[in-house]
């Protein structure tokens, strides 16, 4: 039997991975794919702990969680779409109107 | 309405009138309300020195003036021996002067103006002398003061007449300083600012000690200087005597008025009040007389060179003015009083005829550059004259009574009473010189101004030289009051004065009286004739002198250079404190500094800070993941698992 | 297994709600004048609002709770969406941004609000989160045709994605901790269980989700540019709906589910308060855009609500829940004020108002001295209050800090009024009026003069 | 005596709602905006004329009482009272702005409306500062009068107003916002009430004593302003129109000194009689510095300015002297302070008017062109100097007298302020007035009527103090008798309410 | 001993995904790598018993989402972002960061104590098979949640319609 503490630790280091690709890469596609990685990353620890704990609670939760996903992936692609079409630009560098 | 209440008031009622209708309505009749409200004064406080000296003592209140908690001051009058004499020498030199004006001031733009300033200052003077309490003497202290200021910056065009008033003011607050603080002690000290409480109390204190800096200091004498600070400003006395020669600047009735005859005796008048004071404090008693004999002395010789005929006279009036504190000094208090009461008269006279020269020689006052006026006006030479001997205290002349009863009392008044007699006798002397320097270079030989000076010259009308006339006739009789015992007379005075005053001790006889005396008439007379010989007969010898002792020369000329002194010590650095530190640093760099430079520095911070918020979204995250890293790592730190 | 039927009366309002706006999307197509479509909007809300004290109790298996705790934050989404609608109409015709889905976005955006305050289950709470989150991410970037409307939409998203995945993982974690999702049990479980460093950490990145809603540094630096890029009347919508869900939902996960460590979170929000405040109060003063301004504004407002739940009281709860009743009004009115100008983003543009339009300037004077917490204004009566449960919870120095910052933020409000009133005009500035917006900025100013002067109408 | 109005409420109000009116009016009416603001402000000091012929001398009670609840539910009430230490003060501010009407008839042109308005409304809310008997609702009054004053300053006010207002803004919320931190704690230690009177019975533990004073200071001490938080006081005086230096100066920083009266020592007797050593010391502080920092300035106002910095530090010396005569030589200073610092700002503002420029050296010889105005000018510059006969004298005698009975040295030290008031003040007037007559000034009229009515009123009360000073000391005899009371024995403070 | 070896596989292999997905160039890689992820995400599922989840992992994620993201990389211009750079100027310090974090969570969730064991044992759910028992939970006691994600959905389509939508 492989213990939870592997699965967590799994899971930890894909969100991770998952955050620092959000906080270093320019492409807007790949921070949105990053969000993806730590929600998936999420959902491998809520089936986990489901599993172990014997409690259907933290599928229905990943249900839930690819659900949003899925809806949170269009509105962000339809956004990039919006800005894209006033601006072709998919870089956070093109992004920095505002600040201060 | 009392008649005593009358007596100040009236003066008063005279300013109301003339200060609010002066310039629109009355104009050139203005001397005529104020000439009448001082005659009113006169008249009654003339009655009231009759009962004076039927022996009735008048002391009442008028009414609460402040009151709080136990500190409880009234308006109220005492009218007792010393006042009595003091409201005449008021009244009357007061009268002279305001019709002597009359004449002086035709044609001033400023003449309502003027009747009404000497108005207020006949009031307030009144009040001072009058006054039954510490309080009320300093409300009349302080409003003489401003008179005077009013009076001496009349011509307020010329800075220079500005400029010393405004001296006369600040010098006098610096005596009002101690003075305030000595009514302060006394109210703690005594719980009483009445003059009557205070006599009755005051025999407490003595031995008492309070602790300044460490040093116990005897509480009478300290009360006694305090009170004397505020004399040595109002009567010019070392070192505060600077602003009375500059004081000159305002016309000269006012000198006569104010700084001959009444104003700068309020501190006489004062010490001679406190006498039940300072007589129990020895330390106190010495210091006034050292005091008086040095501003005496030092006043003098000043005098000895100055040209400006307005300032010799000054200067002889803060010598004789200290020669009054050295009569109180040595514990002649009634002397002291008997030589302000002629003093009066013949120093306002003196000032009234340099008016009167000054009138004649359209403003000029440089007595070298006048010379032969004897003959172009001589009811001015001959009053001046009288009054000039009379200062040198020339037999006979009021002068001399009151002088020499100075002296002999010093005389008689142990070591220090004799080193003040000493001084008091050179004093007379010089006196007798500058005095007579006066007449010489301004009344004989020859005419030295211009010609159309020359031209002008004339006797001064009637209503200058009336009052010149009946000051002459002071300057002669006003003495007669105070013959001495030794000279035959029954020296009234000095028994009028002395239930309030009291009576010095008198050890030596009469032989040592006529030689005290002796000296001192011969020093008057060697006074006047060097000074014959030196402005008369040979013209050239003070020249040669001056050339001589030329750093003596310079420094009298300079008047010891303490205005310099006073300039450098005091004006420059508050000057440049007020500039150069606490508008520059304090408040401009340090306060300032902190109140502009917290906001500049939260808004230089805020512009630092804002370059963190770059716009890149990927900062945004590196802030938020930072964050939770810090927190992350705090708190398992704190929680040390 | 027989599952009997759901008590649907809690959940009327959220009904409704959603209906509404779904039927929004529909009549969308039928009625071209958007202005019915608004009327409606508002309706809806008013129904809600009128049913809302009716629904109290629990349902769907404990999942949601509809307490006076949630009623209470459902009033202040309900005047919040009122007021955005009323401010709307004209404005978004501006800025030709008039579509149908804008209202039906809002209302859905509400629900999601309505939502997390009843939300008595991680997931629902969850899900009301997203709902909220996902509508205004829309709404932000609502001016498609605007490269800055777009930009605050791109920004918001992906750092609100960001935020709701550290959320998820906190969520996990204690799940795995408790095996549910109930924030009552999850309380009763840890409790037996006690502290550990996973219950730490899971509550730390709940936390910093929610903190990140309610825009507290260092979770901040989305609000500013988002603020300003958004269309203003969302920015209003925004800067107070989503700001009193999170502290809605902070208010009730913490005192509940980590009940057991509230010191340790106490201590971190302490933190984070005076962070927040420093944060808002130091970068407004530099700035020359009035809704980033407004945005450090809000951002310093959540630092001082944020005592209110340090207080650890009822009392403090309390405050912070009048606190931002009050600071709907005052903020929503300065952002009507910005709308009603034709040209009002810039700090510049309000040179010489009070020469040209001196009542849009007084209004605006309201609003700022609101703001800064000048008596006899609500403002004032909030920070009174909120200060009051602080310092009687023994917090006497946080205060002390707080007060401190909120003088420095009279500086920056100050501007805006010395603008108005102490400098030369330089154009005249256009005002659009209509009736709706009239009546939003009629109803914020009444309210913040007469809870100002009558403070007994909110605090009884 | 009775009197048939809640008479507190009304001179409160009727100001306020005054202003309210005229809002209402049209902007370009504007002969009749004047006209309303002089006839409120009028009606406003007619009013409150009762209160003092009305006021019972002889109690330390607070008179003229109104109570009504509130905020009941935070236990707040809208109190009103007033007793001997603040009755002057409200009679004060009403006569002053009559005055600052009439004064601003011709010198306001723009924005008309609000300026009135804006006077009226800090009218109002500073007679509510001296009548509140309630913490909370004196802190509504103290705080909302910034607004107007802020406008005051910022819209109407000479070439660096809008530095200046700001300034003083957020100088004084500083300073409030520490108040309000300990009126917060004084509230919950109090048992969740803000009633004064009920405080003013408690007693605190020493240390939270000690606090709550620094707290309170805070506030008061900007508003004073004590040295070294004056420095907004300059430029606030300087940059302010003639009306707005007059409130200022007039009544507005008095507030200070009277919340020390009415808040700090009855309320935390043991920590001022602890403190006042410190107290005394910044206050004699003030006065020197202030007064020698007067000789530097060129500024006309500004000088005006900065002596008051040297004459509040007489009246918070003379209020920590804690003793009566001390006392009350500090609330007849501050009285005096209004009325000859409020007439010299409009003698400053008179001039102004005519030549448009506030620098000294533009000045010189005044006395020769204007000669009824430099007599006027003269009355109040002998009052500021504290010359027997004016008011100026009772109050700095008092205080010094207090002060050398509670520190000789401070006393002394104090003395040498008077000093220097005379030099300055005398210097300044030497430089406008005497002298050569600058061709600046030459050709400009007199004083007309209504600047000469201005003035009269306040002459009037110059010399009324300086010669009869009991009609307004008598008035505040049991009320500081019984503060001190209090600060010496903490506990005896027994005070209450009597209706109207 | 075989399953951990097995998790062992999928763990690298994930990580290695994970790591190549965030580190790409051209975004239609790291689509592609991402896709190859989410069916090893499936392949862990099934191994946790998730049979359900599995399916929708890779019917959901891989086939929906990730067409989504090819759909929209097409329409960019992929020319450019193969030229831009790729990351920002201070990826070392996220890197730390990130590992730090890493560290951290390590170091708390290492000692987990796990909850009590529910009702779901993993022969209940074999005898009733997981997409049944799912299904009635989700049904059922999760119905509530169940229509918000519906709403949710219903607002993705409104918010696509709005922002990327050609209209007048």
């Amino acid at each position: 039997m492989v213990p939870l503490n592997w699965y967590i630790g799994l899971s930890a280091v894909i969100f991770v991975i998952g955050m620092v690709g959000f906080i270093v890469r320019k492409n807007i596609l790949i921070m949105l794919m990053s969000i993806e990685l730590m929600l998936n990353s999420v959902n491998i620890s809520l089936v986990a702990f489901s599993h172990y704990l014997q409690d259907l609670r933290g599928q229905v939760f990943v249900f839930f969680i690819i659900t949003v996903a899925a809806a949170e992936a269009a509105i962000g692609l339809a956004i990039l779409v919006a800005l894209f079409k006033n601006k072709a630009a998919v870089h956070t560098d093109e992004i920095m109107e505002m600040k201060g | 309405m009392d008649k005593y209440l009358l007596i100040p008031l009236l003066p008063l009622i005279a300013f109301t009138i003339n200060i609010v209708f002066g310039k629109g309505i009355i104009k050139e009749k203005a001397h005529w309300v104020s000439i009448l409200a001082v005659l009113g004064s006169f008249v009654i406080s003339a009655s009231t020195f009759t009962e004076v000296l039927n022996g009735k003592i008048i002391n009442y209140d008028v009414y609460n003036w402040i009151v709080s908690g136990n500190f409880r001051v009234t308006i109220g009058f005492l009218i007792d021996q010393l006042t009595a004499i003091m409201l005449i020498v008021v009244t009357s030199v007061s009268l002279l002067v305001h019709i002597y004006s009359v004449g002086y001031m035709h044609g001033d733009k400023g003449y309502y103006r003027f009747f009404a300033y000497l108005s207020l200052f006949t009031f307030s003077m009144l009040m001072l002398v009058m006054g039954n309490n510490l309080l009320q003497l300093y409300f009349g202290w302080e409003a003489v003061g401003l008179c005077s200021y009013f009076l001496i910056g009349f011509w307020y065009e010329k800075k220079s007449a500005a400029d010393a008033g405004k001296k006369a003011f600040i010098v006098n607050r610096f005596g009002d300083f101690g003075f305030g603080l000595g009514v302060i002690m006394i109210f703690l000290m005594l719980g009483t600012v009445h003059y009557s409480d205070i006599f009755s109390k005051v025999g407490t204190l003595t031995g008492q000690t309070i602790n300044i800096l460490g040093y116990n200091v005897d509480l009478i004498t300290l009360i006694a200087l305090l009170l004397f600070c505020g004399a040595v400003g109002k009567s010019a006395q070392i070192p505060l005597h600077v602003w009375l020669p500059d004081a000159m600047e305002g016309p000269t009735p006012v000198s006569a008025l104010i700084h001959a005859a009444t104003m700068v005796t309020a501190g006489v008048f004062m010490v001679a009040r406190f006498n039940p004071l300072f007589s129990l404090s020895e330390v106190a008693m010495n210091v006034v007389a050292l005091t008086g004999a040095i501003t005496s002395l030092f006043a003098a010789t000043i005098a000895l060179v100055q040209n400006d005929i307005k300032r010799i006279v000054a200067y002889s009036t803060v010598s004789q003015l200290g020669y009054m504190f050295l009569a109180c000094g040595v514990g002649a208090y009634g002397a002291g009083i008997f030589h302000l009461y002629t003093h009066a008269y013949f120093k306002a006279l003196l000032f009234l005829g340099a008016g009167s020269v000054m009138h004649a020689m359209a403003g000029e006052l440089d007595v070298q550059k006048m010379g032969g006026l004897k003959k172009h006006m001589p009811i001015t030479y001959i009053t001046f004259l009288i009054a000039s001997l009379s200062i040198a205290g020339i037999p006979g002349l009021a002068g001399f009574f009151s002088k020499d009863e100075i002296l002999w009392l010093a005389y008689n008044h142990g070591m220090v009473g004799k080193i003040v007699w000493a001084m008091g006798t050179v004093v007379a002397a010089l006196t007798a010189f500058y005095s007579f320097r006066i007449i010489f270079l301004a009344f004989h030989g020859k005419f030295r101004g211009t010609h159309e000076q020359e031209h002008h010259l004339h006797e001064s009308p009637k209503v200058m030289t009336i009052p010149l006339i009946i000051l002459a006739i002071g300057a002669i009789s006003a003495g007669w009051f105070g013959i001495p015992a030794a000279l035959g007379g029954s020296n009234a005075i000095a028994h009028f004065f002395e239930p309030v005053l009291g009576h010095p001790h008198v050890t030596a006889g009469h032989e040592e009286e006529f030689m005290v005396m002796g000296i001192s008439i011969a020093a008057a007379i060697g006074g006047i004739f060097i000074s014959w010989i030196f402005y008369s007969l040979k013209p050239e010898m003070p020249k040669n002198l001056a050339k001589k002792f030329k750093r003596i020369y310079i420094t009298l000329w300079n008047k010891y250079y303490v205005d310099e002194l006073y300039d450098f010590i005091i004006v420059r650095p508050m000057k440049w404190l007020a500039n150069s530190i606490l508008v520059a640093v304090t408040d401009g760099k340090i306060i300032e500094g902190i109140v502009n430079g917290v906001p500049q520095a939260i808004r230089n911070f805020s512009e630092r800070l804002r370059k963190l918020q770059t716009g890149q979204l990927q900062h945004y995250g590196l802030g938020m993941a930072l964050g939770l890293f810090v927190i992350l790592a705090l708190v398992l730190i704190a929680a040390g698992r | 297994m027989n599952i009997p039927f759901p008590d649907l009366r809690p959940v009327t309002p959220e009904i409704i709600m959603t209906l509404s706006a779904t039927a929004l999307l529909i009549l969308e197509l039928i009625f071209k004048n958007k202005g019915v479509l608004a009327f409606i909007g508002i309706l809806a809300a008013a129904a809600v609002m009128y049913i809302m004290p009716a629904s109290m109790g629990e349902t769907f298996g404990g999942m949601f709770i509809s307490d006076s705790y949630s009623i209470f934050f459902k009033f202040i989404f309900i005047i919040n969406l009122i007021l955005t609608i009323l401010i709307s109409l004209r404005y978004i015709q501006r800025q030709k941004a008039e579509y149908g889905e804008y209202y039906s976005l809002l209302l859905f955006a509400t629900a999601g609000m309505m939502l997390m305050a009843s939300a008595k289950d991680l997931i629902i709470l969850y899900l009301g989160l997203e709902l909220m989150a996902l509508s205004t991410y829309i709404l932000a970037g609502i001016k498609r045709h605007d490269v800055k409307s777009n930009e605050a939409a791109i920004k918001y998203f992906l750092l609100g994605g960001f935020s709701s995945a550290l959320l998820l993982y906190g969520i996990s974690l204690l799940y795995g901790m408790t095996t549910t999702t109930d924030i009552y049990k999850i309380a009763e479980h840890l409790k037996a269980t006690g502290v550990t460093t996973t219950l730490l950490l899971s509550m730390i990145l709940i936390a910093v989700a929610f903190l990140f809603k309610i825009a507290a540094a260092p979770f901040h630096m989305w609000a500013p540019d988002v603020y300003e890029g958004a269309p203003t009347s969302i920015t209003a919508f925004m800067s107070v709906g989503p700001k009193a869900a999170g502290f809605a939902v902070i208010g009730r996960v913490f005192y509940t589910a980590f009940q057991n460590i509230q010191t340790d979170w106490t201590t971190i929000l302490i933190g984070i308060a005076i962070l927040t405040m420093a944060v808002g109060n130091i970068l407004a003063i530099v700035q020359t855009n009035i809704k980033r301004m407004l945005a450090y504004s809000s951002i310093a407002h959540a630092g001082y609500i944020l005592l209110g739940i340090i207080a650890g009281t009822t009392e403090g709860l309390n405050a912070m829940m009048t606190y931002l009743f009050i600071y709907a009004f005052m903020n929503i009115g300065a952002f009507a004020i910005v709308i009603i100008l034709d040209r009002g983003e810039e700090l510049s543009d309000y040179e010489g108002l009070a020469k040209n339009r001196p009542l849009v300037a007084a209004l605006m004077l309201v609003f700022m001295f609101s703001l800064t917490g000048i008596p006899p204004t609500a403002g004032f009566i909030a920070k009174f209050n909120l200060f009051t449960a602080v310092i009687k919870a023994g917090y006497t120095w946080l205060v002390i800090i707080a007060v401190m910052f909120s003088a420095i933020s009279a500086y920056y409000y100050l501007r805006v009024v010395m603008n108005m009133y102490m400098k030369e005009m330089k154009q005249e500035a256009a005002i659009h009026l209509s009736p709706s917006l009239s009546l939003a900025i009629l109803i914020t100013v009444l309210m913040v003069l007469i809870i100002g002067i009558m403070p007994s109408m909110v605090i009884g | 005596m009775q009197i048939g109005y809640p008479i507190l409420s009304t001179v409160i109000f009727l100001p306020i709602i005054g202003a309210l009116l005229i809002f209402l009016l049209k902007r370009a009416s504007e002969a009749l905006i004047k006209w309303t603001a002089l006839f409120v402000s009028l009606v406003t000091f007619i009013l409150s004329i009762p209160l003092f012929s009305s006021f019972d001398k002889t109690t330390a009670k607070m008179q003229f009482a109104e109570t009504y609840e509130w905020v009941p539910s935070w236990g707040i009430k809208y109190a009103l009272g007033i007793d001997g230490i603040s009755v002057l003060f409200v009679l004060l501010s009403t006569l002053l702005t009559v005055l600052c009407v009439t004064i601003s008839w011709k010198t306001i042109k723009e924005k008309t409306k609000e300026f009135y308005a804006a006077l009226l409304l800090i009218e109002g809310s500073m007679i509510g500062v001296f009548c509140s008997l309630d913490l909370f609702l004196f802190y509504i009054f103290w705080e909302a009068m910034l607004i107007p004053m802020f406008l005051l300053i910022g819209v109407w006010g000479g070439p660096n107003r809008v530095y200046a207002a700001i300034k003083f803004f957020l100088y004084t919320l500083v300073g409030s916002v520490l108040m309000l931190v300990g009126i917060i704690v004084l509230y919950i230690n109090t048992g969740k009430s803000f009633d004064i009177l009920q405080m003013m019975s408690t007693n605190y533990p020493y240390n939270l004593q000690l606090i709550l004073f620094w707290a309170f200071f805070a506030a008061f001490a900007v508003k004073v302003p004590m040295w070294p938080v004056h420095t907004w006081l300059p430029d606030a005086h300087t940059e302010a129109p003639t009306a707005g230096s007059v409130i200022l100066a007039g009544i507005l920083i008095k507030m200070g000194a009277y919340g020390f009266l009415r808040f700090s020592m009855p309320l935390f007797p043991e920590a001022a009689k602890a403190m006042a050593p410190a107290m005394m010391i910044l206050s004699v502080i003030a006065i020197i510095y202030g007064g020698v920092i007067c000789l530097g300035q060129t500024d006309l106002k500004r000088l005006i300015a900065y002596s008051s910095v040297s004459h509040m530090g007489f009246v918070t010396l003379g209020i920590f002297a804690l003793n009566i005569q001390g006392i009350q030589g500090g609330i007849l200073q501050m009285i005096n302070h209004g009325i000859v610092t409020g007439a010299l700002f409009l003698c400053v503002g008179i001039i102004y008017d005519r030549t448009h420029t506030r620098q000294i050296a533009d000045y010189g010889g005044t006395a020769t062109v204007m000669p009824v105005y430099a007599a006027f000018f003269m009355v109040f510059t002998l009052a500021s100097i504290g010359l027997p006969v004016t008011n100026g004298f009772i109050g700095e005698f008092l205080i010094i007298l207090g002060g050398f009975t509670a520190s000789k040295t401070l006393g002394v030290l104090s003395a040498t302020g008077v000093i220097i008031g005379a030099a300055y003040m005398l210097w300044l007037y030497q430089r406008v007035f005497f002298m050569e007559t600058n061709p600046k000034i030459q050709g400009h009229p007199d004083m007309d009527i209504r600047e000469i009515l201005t003035l009269v009123p306040l002459i009037v009360l110059v010399l009324w103090i300086g010669i009869y000073p009991n009609t307004f000391l008598s008035f505040m005899d049991a009320s500081v008798q019984n503060l001190i009371n209090r600060v010496n024995t903490a506990g005896a403070f027994q005070i209450h309410m009597v209706g109207r | 001993m075989l399953s951990k070896l097995f998790f062992g596989y999928f763990a690298v292999i994930m990580v290695a995904l994970s790591l190549l997905v965030i580190t790409r160039r051209n975004p239609v890689h790291s689509v592609l790598w991402m896709l190859v992820l989410f069916f090893h995400i499936a392949g862990l599922y099934l191994f946790l018993n998730a049979e359900f989840l599995a399916a929708v992992q890779v019917i959901l994620y891989a086939g929906a989402i990730l067409v989504l993201f090819l759909f929209v990389i097409m329409m960019l211009n992929i020319k450019v972002e193969i030229t831009a750079e790729r990351f920002i100027g201070e990826w070392p310090i996220g890197v730390a960061l990130g590992l730090s974090i890493l560290m951290l969570i390590y170091f708390t969730t290492s000692k987990l104590i796990q909850g009590p064991a529910g009702q779901f044992s993993i022969e209940a759910i074999k005898a009733e098979t997981h997409t049944k028992a799912l299904g009635k939970v989700l049904y059922t006691e999760y119905l509530f949640p169940f229509e918000i994600a519906s709403l949710i959905l219903l607002i993705a389509i409104v918010g696509a319609i709005v922002l990327a939508k050609k209209r007048g």
